[in-house]
């Protein structure tokens, strides 16, 4: 019990919570919870760019769609591309940084090396050339994003792993006879197991916002599936008349982010008490 | 001495680095699409024409032969030619760089001055009204997407209050160039009128980049600075009753500026891969409406072109962080 | 019959320029040579840098030495690979200066215990539980903790863990790493009390390493004393203490406070900080700072001599020195 | 000789998410002028505590319950002591390492501490003429050559990290009497340092201390440099000062239990090791009246019940207990 009243005073866990429940409830019932769940694919042009009213809570589109409704649908998109893209990004640093962390030998520098290749270019400028090369669809945005976050988990693992490396427990478990796979395993994974859900949830925002961006520049998911980036590219030609074509998605856009950092902070206090609040 | 030696070995990873980056991109370019020559030519062009243009991009060669002939390519600055500008993409580079690298210079200006101190008085006055403030707006600023940042702003100072202009660079043509920025050509001229105007045009995108990376740098200050007050020379100094001042700004935050320095490197390269997004919404003319452009023609060497060129400054830039870090803590030397 | 021989073992750090080219050696260890008898306890003391813990670590494998051989119960395990030389290595356990520190803070204390047992033997689930609660019992500890994790318990507890997952594989010879610095006199005293009971009901012997002498004078029945990876006398607790022979280990005697006794700081001579073990000096490495060197100290690093009491000493005028304090 | 530091019935709490930790509970201490006074216990007795109320750097959490300080005629808990820090009373760190910003040189850190609490500086001079930044500069340069550091001008454009322990620490001391300083406290000074340097260490402290005439409070956890530099000692318990004594007489003729039983369990006494049966108790939740009594022998129901009063049975030894018979007689 003394845990759980001391997440609920942590606000910012709290919040980021709530806000990541509400992203994946949006996207879980977009349907029921939606006024117009035909205006997925549909429109209807005679309703075209209307402000937020009864009707239409936050306003239509250029295509007479309701904006409400689309950014429940959109949510779906953005989960799947955040969660795909990250869980793919970790599958493939996590294991690279361990290796290159774990032993100190010239493959480990080797490992390192590529990934600073990988990092040296800005990651949005490599997912663009990648998303446009393969041509606008979901899986080559997931593709373009994982390419190019892989290398932050590798950093991360390998920090974390060459410091837990001189722990005395590690040491002790080598002198004593274990097997490197096994210290890796049963000792190193679990012991880094909470910087990497930190870094996740964190990572799961920024990937957000990446994706995001893919989709203003035209190179996300190709219409009319709803993705809240390219609905802020179409609403440039009708600003400033239709001010809410534009602000609806940006703020979806941000709430979710901030839930995810939110969510990141608090779950770094909690999961490793050691580091001093504050930070 | 030992310094220089420093960056000299850093510098050696340099090359290494960029060719990395270069297979990176010609891998990107040339394997993963199915045809690139098709690619390269257009969807409906006729298959002669793609036929001629595998030979003359001898896309008909080995991999090993074209990646070989790429970076010969690459090194003398030939970096194929534009399909939307015809002209070759290096000049196109080089003729809008100074354009981007004013914007990302005034926006890193601002995000520093206002990061670095408010990120120190945050950690001091922790969990007084403003570190709450503070922290609020940071992570705001880190959750906000680039590209609706900028279109919030045009739609409030622009549109709205019409204190700025909605895009563009500057009223007009601008200055011949000396050094290619406006404001410094502006000032050199002594012509305060198109100085002015400069400003004008910069101020929206500059803020548009500015504040995620005043965002990233306060978070890091901020963690700077409570990290060094657990520090033992910062109690003894206490003990020896030196002035509170003296021990923050001099003593505080210079150990705290070490570790921001490091993130400062990583603002600036994701300053100048945010450009590529906010520089259309502004349509300012530098790199990043060239890519935004490149992409949608689809225009290829172009894409290619501005990746290996921001790859290399985002290189330069983690060299010059590592030289600086070592500049200023003397346990590197 | 000695449990443990060790014949010139070296083990050398290398030192590396910016440039990353080895310009010169740390030598962390540099000739030692010594044996312990089976139940015995031998007290290894020295000052920081001097390697003693790079002799016991290198003795239980943790780092590779780069020269010279180790005897452990007949055979020879300096130069074995790692693997090869950890099976020979099951009797002879490592005990870190903070036992707790060993223990992984994710396991429950239950399954530290047990994974010796599992990496080494065979043993089925219910032998093995067994042999947790037994030894468990034997230093002193309730049951019930083994289903709880290490943070949930006070250090001096964890300390007892961490011994008996030492004791997990019935070692023969245990090497102590400074097990009483930091610790308050009091705690001090129960540990010691509790190393001599587990010495009694597991027949161990130990390697006792320590820079606290009079904790060393009460606990070992002999005294290796090691200044800049040698080792420069080894005798029985009471001739080392009555009339050390090494002019260093008669100023490390002299720096110990004695409570009712002369004041050091009215008799301590020595003068300056022992070099780095990067840069030794030629011949006798204590002539720098001995008050009794001379042309021959600085020409020849002193081999070891055994005295006429059985002692061994490096040094060239060990017997000459007049016995003041 | 009236005493020069009056610590009278000080408690302090430190206010934590888990209760109040009463660490000091009506401490009363004093000092007397050009003594070295030894402040001995162990981890956890409150020792640092009331060094560090001394000093006035106690933690922004720290509450202090009760109690007066009596310095140089002014009570240090009333009023503002940043300006005698660091000039009347000043501080030697325990990890000389850790109190030097790695950022700046040996030279820099000493200037800057010249320049605000020079024996020369006027109370609240501006500028730091350059005069006296000659001035000072000698200073330095003579107070390095008496702690025994050779070649003290390059030693001052090194920094921290190029000086050994032995060094980092006599560097210390030089700072601690440089503003010459009335009170200097030194919280375990040498407890970081290996045997043959600590013994250097204790030597010149104890030289320069009595050259200077400046008056030590000298904390440590080890008995044995206590009986090595100090006049008189004060062993501190759970918070509660169990017993001062001059250093023989505190040796030789212990009175408190506690002293007594402390000074068994010491291994160079060679008898069977015994050490003291029980735990310190937690000072969330200190056990009424003496706080030894869960542990003491002696303890009978006086003991736990009341306050403990101090005594003095004989002649300048003050011992906190209702037994105060001299050990081991029980």
């Amino acid at each position: 019990m003394k845990t759980f009243r001391r997440l609920l005073r942590d606000r910012a866990l709290v919040i980021g919570v709530t806000l990541v429940t509400l992203l994946v409830l949006a996207a879980i019932f977009a349907a029921p919870l939606s006024n117009f769940p035909s205006h997925v694919t549909g429109f209807d042009p005679s309703q075209r760019l209307k402000p937020p009213g009864e009707t239409f809570w936050l306003g239509t589109d250029r295509m007479g769609a309701d904006i409400y409704s689309r950014l429940l649908f959109g949510a779906r998109l953005t989960i799947l591309i955040s969660v795909t893209a990250t869980a793919v990004a970790v599958l493939i640093g996590v294991p690279i940084g361990l290796l290159a962390g774990y032993y100190e030998r010239w493959f480990s520098d080797l490992l390192m090396r590529v990934s600073d290749v990988f990092l040296a270019v800005p990651q949005i400028v490599l997912a663009i050339a990648i998303a446009q090369t393969l041509g606008p669809a979901i899986q080559n945005v997931i593709l373009a994003l994982s390419a190019t976050y892989w290398p932050f988990w590798a950093r991360l693992v390998y920090a974390e792993t060459r410091s837990l490396r001189n722990e005395v427990f590690i040491e002790a478990a080598v002198a004593m006879g274990a097997s490197p796979l096994r210290i890796m395993v049963l000792h190193v994974v679990p012991s880094i197991a909470s910087s990497i859900i930190v870094r996740t949830t964190i990572g799961m925002g920024a990937t957000i916002l990446a994706a995001a961006s893919l989709g203003f520049l035209g190179l996300g998911a190709p219409p009319p599936t709803p993705e809240w980036g390219r609905m802020i590219a179409e609403s440039r030609e009708f600003l400033p008349q239709a001010w809410w074509y534009a602000t609806a998605p940006g703020i979806a856009i941000l709430l979710v982010v901030m839930g995810f950092n939110l969510l990141g902070d608090g779950l770094r206090d909690v999961l490793d008490p050691r580091i001093r609040r504050g930070s | 001495m030992r310094l220089l030696v420093l960056a000299l070995r850093r510098c050696l990873w340099m090359p290494p680095t960029l060719l990395g980056l270069t297979l990176i991109v010609f891998t990107v370019s040339h394997i993963i699409p199915a045809d690139p020559a098709r690619v390269l030519a257009g969807e409906n062009a006729p298959i002669e024409q793609v036929e001629a243009l595998r030979r003359k991009f001898g896309l008909d060669k080995p991999l090993p032969q074209q990646f070989v002939s790429y970076v010969a390519d690459v090194v003398q600055g030939n970096m194929g030619v534009s399909l939307y500008t015809q002209r070759p993409v290096a000049d196109d580079l080089v003729e809008r760089l100074p354009a981007t690298f004013e914007l990302a210079l005034f926006a890193m200006g601002l995000a520093i001055l206002l990061g670095l101190p408010l990120g120190v008085v945050s950690a001091l006055m922790r969990n007084s009204v403003l570190d709450h403030a503070v922290r609020l707006v940071t992570i705001a600023g880190l959750a906000t997407a680039a590209f609706w940042l900028a279109i919030l702003l045009q739609l409030l100072f622009s549109m709205e209050l019409n204190l700025t202009p909605v895009q563009g660079r500057i009223d007009g043509w601008g200055p011949d160039p000396i050094t290619g920025f406006y404001t410094v050509d502006a000032l050199i001229r002594g012509d305060v009128d198109t100085f002015f105007s400069a400003l004008r045009y910069l101020a929206l995108p500059m803020m548009t980049l500015a504040i995620p990376a005043m965002a990233t740098i306060v978070r890091f200050t901020r963690a700077g600075v409570l990290n060094v007050m657990s520090s033992n020379f910062v109690f003894y100094q206490a003990a020896m009753g030196l002035p509170r001042r003296v021990v923050i700004w001099k003593y505080i935050l210079r150990s705290a500026l070490i570790g921001t320095l490091t993130q400062i490197g990583l603002v600036f390269g994701n300053l100048l891969a945010g450009a590529v997004v906010v520089e259309t919404v502004y349509s300012w003319p530098g790199l990043g409406t060239y890519a935004y452009n490149s992409i949608l023609q689809s225009d290829y060497n172009a894409i290619m072109g501005f990746t290996l060129f921001t790859g290399s400054v985002f290189i330069a830039m983690n060299l010059l962080v590592d030289i600086a870090q070592a500049v200023l803590d003397p346990r590197g030397r | 019959m000695s449990i443990l021989e060790v014949s010139g073992l070296h083990r050398h750090f290398p030192i590396r320029n910016i440039w990353g080219r080895r310009t010169g050696w740390l030598r962390a260890l540099d000739g030692v040579s010594f044996g312990i008898a089976k139940g015995e306890i031998l007290g290894v003391v020295g000052e920081s840098g001097c390697g003693k813990s790079t002799l016991g670590k290198t003795i239980a494998g943790i780092h590779t030495p780069s020269g010279g051989r180790v005897d452990f119960e007949g055979n020879e395990i300096a130069t074995l690979t790692p693997s090869a030389g950890r099976a020979l290595r099951r009797n002879l356990q490592y005990c870190y200066q903070d036992p707790g520190a060993s223990l992984d803070p994710r396991w429950k204390i239950g399954r530290s215990l047990e994974e010796p047992l599992i990496v080494h033997t065979d043993m089925p689930k219910a032998e093995r539980m067994e042999r947790v609660q037994a030894t468990l019992r034997a230093v002193g500890l309730p049951e019930r903790h083994l289903d709880l994790y290490p943070h949930e318990i006070s250090g001096g507890q964890q300390r007892r863990v961490g011994l008996a997952r030492i004791l997990m594989l019935r070692p023969s010879l245990v090497i102590l790493d400074e097990p009483t610095s930091g610790l308050d006199v009091s705690v001090q005293a129960v540990v010691l009390n509790l190393l001599l009971e587990l010495r009694q009901e597991f027949d161990l012997t130990y390697m006792f390493i320590s820079h606290d002498l009079s904790v060393v004078r009460l606990f070992c029945q002999r005294i290796a004393v090691m200044y800049l990876g040698r080792v420069v006398e080894i005798g029985t607790t009471e001739d080392v203490f009555a009339a050390p022979a090494h002019p260093y280990t008669r100023s490390l005697l002299s720096a110990v406070p004695i409570i009712g006794g002369r004041r050091i700081v009215d008799t301590f001579a020595l003068e300056g900080e022992p070099p780095s073990p990067g840069a030794i000096p030629s011949g006798c490495r204590f002539r720098t700072r001995c008050s009794f060197a001379d042309a021959k100290c600085a020409a020849e690093d002193p081999a070891d001599r055994v005295l006429a009491d059985g002692r061994l000493v490096a040094c060239h005028y060990a017997e000459k020195l007049e016995t003041s304090a | 000789m009236a005493d020069f530091l009056d610590v009278r019935d000080l408690s302090v709490g430190f206010v934590t998410e888990n209760g109040t930790a009463r660490v000091l509970d009506h401490v009363s201490f004093s000092m007397r002028q050009g003594e070295i006074m030894g402040l001995v216990g162990e981890s956890g007795c409150g020792k640092t505590t009331l060094a560090r109320a001394i000093l006035g750097v106690l933690p922004d959490n720290a509450e202090i319950g009760s109690g007066t300080m009596g310095f140089d005629g002014a009570d240090l808990l009333a009023r503002d002591t940043s300006d005698l820090r660091g000039r009347l009373i000043t501080f030697i760190p325990q990890d000389p390492f850790g109190s030097f910003s790695p950022l700046f040189t040996v030279g820099d850190q000493i200037g800057e501490l010249m320049r605000w609490k020079s024996p020369e500086r006027m109370p609240g001079e501006r500028r730091y003429a350059a005069s006296r930044r000659r001035a000072d500069h000698a200073r330095v340069l003579a107070a390095l050559r008496d702690v025994q550091l050779p070649d003290a001008e390059r030693l001052l454009r090194k920094y921290p990290h190029e000086l050994s322990g032995g060094q980092r620490q006599r560097v210390m001391i030089a700072m601690a009497l440089l503003p010459e300083p009335k009170l200097v406290i030194a919280d375990e000074p040498t407890t970081a340092l290996d045997v043959t340097i600590q013994a250097q260490i204790l030597k010149l402290l104890r030289r320069l201390a009595s050259e200077r005439n400046a008056s030590v409070l000298f904390t440590t956890h080890d008995l044995g440099t206590a009986w090595e530099i100090c006049d008189r000692v004060t062993v501190m318990y759970a918070g509660q000062e169990a017993e001062t004594a001059e250093v023989g007489d505190f040796f030789a003729r212990p009175r408190h239990p506690y002293t007594g039983m402390l000074l068994a369990s010491l291994p160079t006494q060679g008898a069977a090791l015994r050490g003291i049966p029980g735990d310190v108790p937690s000072p969330f939740t200190p056990p009424p009246g003496c706080r030894f009594h869960p542990r003491c022998p002696r303890a009978t129901e006086l003991c736990r019940q009341t306050h403990n009063e101090t005594a003095e049975p004989a002649p300048g030894h003050h011992v906190r207990c209702h037994h105060p018979q001299v050990w081991p007689a029980s």
